[in-house]
């Protein structure tokens, strides 16, 4: 943009870690020309808990709780990966009904972490009607969240064996009559904002992920899906009941912050459908597989790797045969997608820095850990 | 009643031999405190309404406890808030530029008040040059947004004054545009001559080519009062707050009031301009001109509480690529519709 | 006595020959200050500000002398129109974190005899006209008649003026344009990297 | 595929086994870019996931490479002294190696030759010590 005449001076901008957009405590130092991008450098750390650390130090029921804390939008997914993680160690296999609950509730969580995002990626566009369209929704679920788990978010339902609690009597009726709310609604957020000329001028063509690059920095998920690549661990590395549903995987070749938005517009409704599916088909029977009291798996490591609604969620294991872990890990997805963003960044305006960043969908729960 | 009011002290005034520009200055003085009282309460109404609106598009309730059931005194009360705060400086501010910013934002969108018709020779001052006045007044405010921003010693405020100053230099032009439509249409600079010249042939909107004159001003309008879509001076989500990131309590409150008052203003004098002003049958013409002024805020609000924001760039390139050429095609097709 | 000199005062004060030279004294220090500050101002926004109160005064002074078209134009366009460029431009090309630069000084001393020059040429011409004082002339309707001059007898070199404008305005944008700006994410190193 | 490993790196190539889907391999330090290259041009592109854990006499600096295309992964396990371990980077190959290195720097404390930018990620910059080592 330097023309030779006049040289502007860049301008350092620190946005975050108190900042409407940076979804959290995360800081972006941005280098400046005027409104143009120059250098991205992201700081994170402002939410770190050590939650990795302490986990060494409780049993493995214990770590569970701690999971809910990393990805607070889609707990399930962080306690489904720790849980798949240990009953690898522990050749542990889960009842059926159990199996069907446990996909029911990941995909409830899905549709509700979309939901968010819809809702923040519109308020940092400017759109906040749809912010609070988004969270109407979002409600619902939390509603059938506190029918099993009594909590909105920390819900930990999903247990070493199975299920913390069978659901209640209605859940079933109620979770079938969301579903086909949810369509409509959906077409909804499309009239009002899929469609908009404005929404499509902020977000067709920018922040462009090419697939290698996505593949190459770790980038998973709607983010990745959105640049094209078909990779999804549901489909890839099947786990609980996926093998068995019917759903696709949605991916769009533009690359931008459009097709990473549309993949998770996309994804509430194959959500839905895995839903009806799961639904329809639970079968009846036993919620726990039988565990001992004392959880001590051999010595070994696991890697459970789970479908979370920003990516790859994966949570690595190692057993030194104490009751107590060696070494808990989580491999959050928005860690590495922060670690491209200054790729993305780069040439683009402020006001583009809120969408991509906003199109990526990282939540620092994850990141800092 | 206005005009009898004036002839009756007026006349009561000569009678008694005493210089009659004491009575123009002191009953142009006291219409002036009219409308200045007017406009800080309509601003409180707009305020309220603007919740009521957007809680309404966004399936939510609003303002529901303070004064009643749509809680219509919640504005007040959050202004008396606003009045009892702390007043803070920032560290590293300029402060003298960022004392005098409010009042160089606020000071304006009230004077350009004085030249609006409420109803038939209810202007406090009609100045021949009215339409002038506006648009030159209306120039000042954005210097006093980039004096906030500048004096704030703070990058985002520097950012939303920077855009705040492109912004507005870009859509002035087709504002003025589009005014000029109107101004050759009429064939006056002077404000009631521009409502009597719509008395004779109905309303500017439905002659010919001056539709178009009131899409530009409508869509400049909105840049000019920085709403959504054109919001990018204090796009929250993107510089916080922009040029008044750090104003609080009753500093705060003057950009607020500025804000609504020019809301309200651009609004009136887009009825005043192309709907026929406070004309209009039955009704009294004070209530015609709100009516129609309200009409106007509400279609406004309605646009920012359901669009996004666009980019800055895309604000620029839209009002110099589009709305610019427009305005000329708009400017030669009234001359030539005229001269016919 | 007391009364006497009360009338005087009383008379003048209700005649325009109390409250004219008042104002242009007025306005006249409201142009020249803020003028001297421009040009001595550390800092350069302040010295931009400046520049505010001195224009509007000069419309003031337009004013005063009944050309109310030419103070309007005088605050649209110096006042939202230069005044905002100049800050504009100022905050973009100066650094944020300083705002006090050094006002330089090193040409003190052509400033100075340029300033004589200047002062004796405008003095020995206001020395050579006789001054009328006084209230202005009532001129009614300026603005019809400068209307009535720019659409009636010079209509062409009115339409030739503009049209030179709008040309001056292209050009400078295609100057401010130069070669088109790289697209934003087509940066070489981002492909490479990523295989 | 642990033929060709072996007969290509030899001596450095610690261990091999196949569990499951995972190739699970130990490899030298000195080893580990070429490990890592070789692996890059046989399709594992994907860097789920870089890793280390504390063994007690040593630490584990764990890599895992996923073939997107099979969905075979490829467990790099290279051992590092538990105080002043230094590794080549794998920055130049895999773009997503630079936090997750950081982040072993930052809690393990091993350094990597080679990184761009290689400081704390989670910890402030005057944290002293390395929290995750036991």
């Amino acid at each position: 943009m330097t023309t030779g005449l006049t040289p502007t001076e860049h301008i350092t901008l620190n946005m975050g870690p108190q900042h409407p957009s940076t979804h959290g405590v995360l800081r972006l130092e941005l280098e400046l020309e005027g409104e143009v991008i120059v250098a991205c450098r992201p700081i994170i750390g402002y939410l770190h808990r050590g939650i990795e650390k302490m986990a060494e130090a409780r049993t493995y029921p214990q770590v569970l709780p701690y999971t809910d804390r990393l990805d607070y939008l889609s707990s399930s997914s962080n306690n489904m990966a720790y849980v798949q993680a240990v009953e690898k160690l522990l050749g542990l296999e889960v009842p059926e009904r159990a199996k069907y609950l446990r996909v029911i509730s990941l995909e409830l969580n899905r549709i509700a972490s979309h939901l968010v995002f819809l809702a923040t990626f519109a308020n940092d566009l400017g759109a906040t009607t749809v912010f609070l369209y988004g969270m109407r929704e979002r409600e619902l679920i939390m509603d059938l969240f506190s029918m099993w788990a009594g909590a909105r978010l920390t819900q930990s339902w999903i247990r070493i064996g199975g299920v913390g609690a069978d659901i209640p009597d209605g859940f079933v009726d109620q979770a079938l009559a969301f579903c086909r709310l949810m369509p409509k609604r959906l077409d909804e957020y499309d009239r009002i904002l899929t469609g908009n000329r404005i929404f499509r001028a902020r977000t067709e063509g920018v922040g462009i992920l090419p697939p290698e690059l996505g593949v190459n920095y770790g980038a998973s998920g709607p983010t990745l899906r959105g640049s094209g690549v078909e990779f999804d661990v549901r489909r890839a590395e099947p786990y609980e009941v996926y093998g068995d549903l019917d759903f696709e995987v949605v991916t769009r070749p533009t690359c931008d912050c459009m097709g990473r938005y549309l993949v998770r517009m996309q994804e509430m409704r194959q959500s839905v459908r895995i839903l009806e599916q799961c639904l329809k088909r639970l079968p009846e029977g036993e919620v726990r597989a039988k565990v001992p009291r004392v959880i001590r798996p051999p010595e070994g490591e696991a890697y459970g790797r789970v479908e979370s609604p920003r990516g790859e969620f994966a949570c690595y294991v190692v057993s030194d045969g104490s009751p107590r872990p060696a070494r808990v890990r989580f491999r959050a997805p928005s860690f590495y997608h922060l670690s491209v963003l200054p790729r993305m960044l780069q040439g683009w305006k402020v006001g583009d820095a809120v969408a991509i960043l906003g199109s990526i969908d990282i939540v620092l729960g994850e990141v800092d850990r | 009643m206005n005009a009898s009011l004036y002839n009756t002290i007026g006349q009561w005034w000569y009678v008694h031999g005493l210089p009659p520009w004491i009575f123009e200055a002191a009953w142009m003085v006291a219409m002036a405190a009219l409308v200045t009282v007017f406009v800080l309460l309509s601003v409180l109404v707009l305020v309220w309404l603007e919740r009521k609106i957007s809680a309404d598009l966004q399936s939510r309730v609003g303002p529901n406890r303070v004064g009643g059931r749509f809680g219509p005194l919640q504005t007040a009360a959050d202004a008396l808030k606003l009045l009892l705060k702390e007043d803070i400086f920032p560290a590293g501010a300029d402060r003298v530029v960022f004392w005098l910013a409010p009042f160089v934002v606020f000071v304006p969108s009230l004077m350009v008040f004085m030249v609006l018709p409420f109803g038939e020779r209810l202007a406090v001052n009609d100045l021949n040059l009215g339409v002038l006045f506006v648009v030159a007044v209306s120039a000042f405010p954005v210097i006093g947004l980039i004096m906030a921003g500048w004096g704030s010693n703070n990058k985002y405020a520097v950012l939303g004054a920077m855009r705040a100053a492109a912004q507005s230099l870009s859509y002035e032009v087709p504002l003025v545009l589009a005014m000029v439509c109107v101004v050759v249409f009429a064939g006056s600079l002077r404000v009631g001559d521009i409502v009597a010249a719509q008395r004779e042939g109905g309303w500017f909107i439905l002659r010919f080519p001056l539709q178009l004159a009131f899409l530009l001003y409508f869509i400049t309008a909105m840049a000019e009062v920085n709403r959504v879509p054109f919001d990018l001076p204090e796009a929250e989500s993107e510089l916080v707050a922009g040029y008044h990131v750090e104003y609080s309590g009753m500093r705060f409150a003057f950009f607020f009031l500025a804000e609504f008052a020019h809301l309200f203003f651009v609004s009136a004098f887009c009825a005043t301009l192309f709907l026929g002003a406070w004309q209009g049958p039955w009704l009294p013409p004070a209530v015609w001109f709100l009516l129609k002024s309200y009409a106007i805020v509400i279609l406004i609000m309605w646009i920012r509480w359901t669009v996004p924001r666009l980019r800055i760039d895309q604000v620029m390139g839209f009002s110099w690529k589009l709305l610019v050429p427009l305005g000329l095609a708009a400017v030669v097709l009234t001359g030539i519709v005229k001269v016919w | 006595m007391i009364g006497s000199l009360w009338n005087v005062i009383w008379n003048s004060v209700f005649s325009g020959s109390f409250w004219y030279p008042l104002a242009f004294v007025c306005l006249s220090l409201g142009v020249l200050i803020p003028a001297v500050l421009v040009a001595l101002s550390r800092n350069m926004v302040h010295a931009a500000l400046w520049l505010l109160p001195c224009l509007v005064s000069v419309a003031g002074l337009y004013l005063m002398l009944g050309a109310e078209l030419l103070a309007g134009i005088q605050i649209l366009v110096y006042c939202g129109g230069i005044v905002v460029l100049i800050l504009f431009a100022v905050m973009l090309t100066h650094g944020l974190g300083d705002p006090d630069v050094r006002v330089h000084n090193q040409q003190l001393l052509w400033g100075v005899v340029a300033a004589m020059a200047v002062a004796g040429v405008v003095l020995r011409l206001l020395s050579q006209e006789i001054w009328q004082s006084g209230p202005p002339v009532a001129v009614s309707e300026v603005t019809g008649r400068l209307a009535d001059a720019l659409l009636g007898p010079y209509v062409l070199a009115f339409e030739v003026v503009s049209v030179i404008l709008l040309a001056a305005l292209i050009g400078s944008i295609v100057i401010a344009r130069g070669d088109a700006a790289p697209e934003p994410g087509a940066d070489d190193s981002d492909a490479e990297a990523g295989e | 595929m642990i033929e060709e490993l072996r007969s290509r790196f030899g001596e450095a190539l610690l261990s091999a086994e196949q569990v499951g889907r995972e190739l699970r391999v130990s490899v030298a330090a000195a080893a580990l870019p070429e490990v890592a290259a070789f692996a890059k041009e046989h399709g594992f592109h994907y860097p789920a996931d870089i890793t280390a854990w504390d063994a007690g006499d040593e630490l584990r600096v764990v890599y895992r490479l996923v073939d997107l295309a099979s969905g075979e992964h490829l467990v790099i396990t290279v051992p590092a002294p538990r105080s002043g371990a230094r590794l080549p980077s794998l920055v130049p190959i895999f773009g997503g190696a630079d936090w997750p290195e950081r982040e072993i720097y930052d809690l393990f404390g091993v350094r990597f030759d080679g990184h761009p930018d290689l400081r704390r990620i989670l910890l402030t910059d005057d944290w002293e010590g390395h929290p995750l080592l036991k």
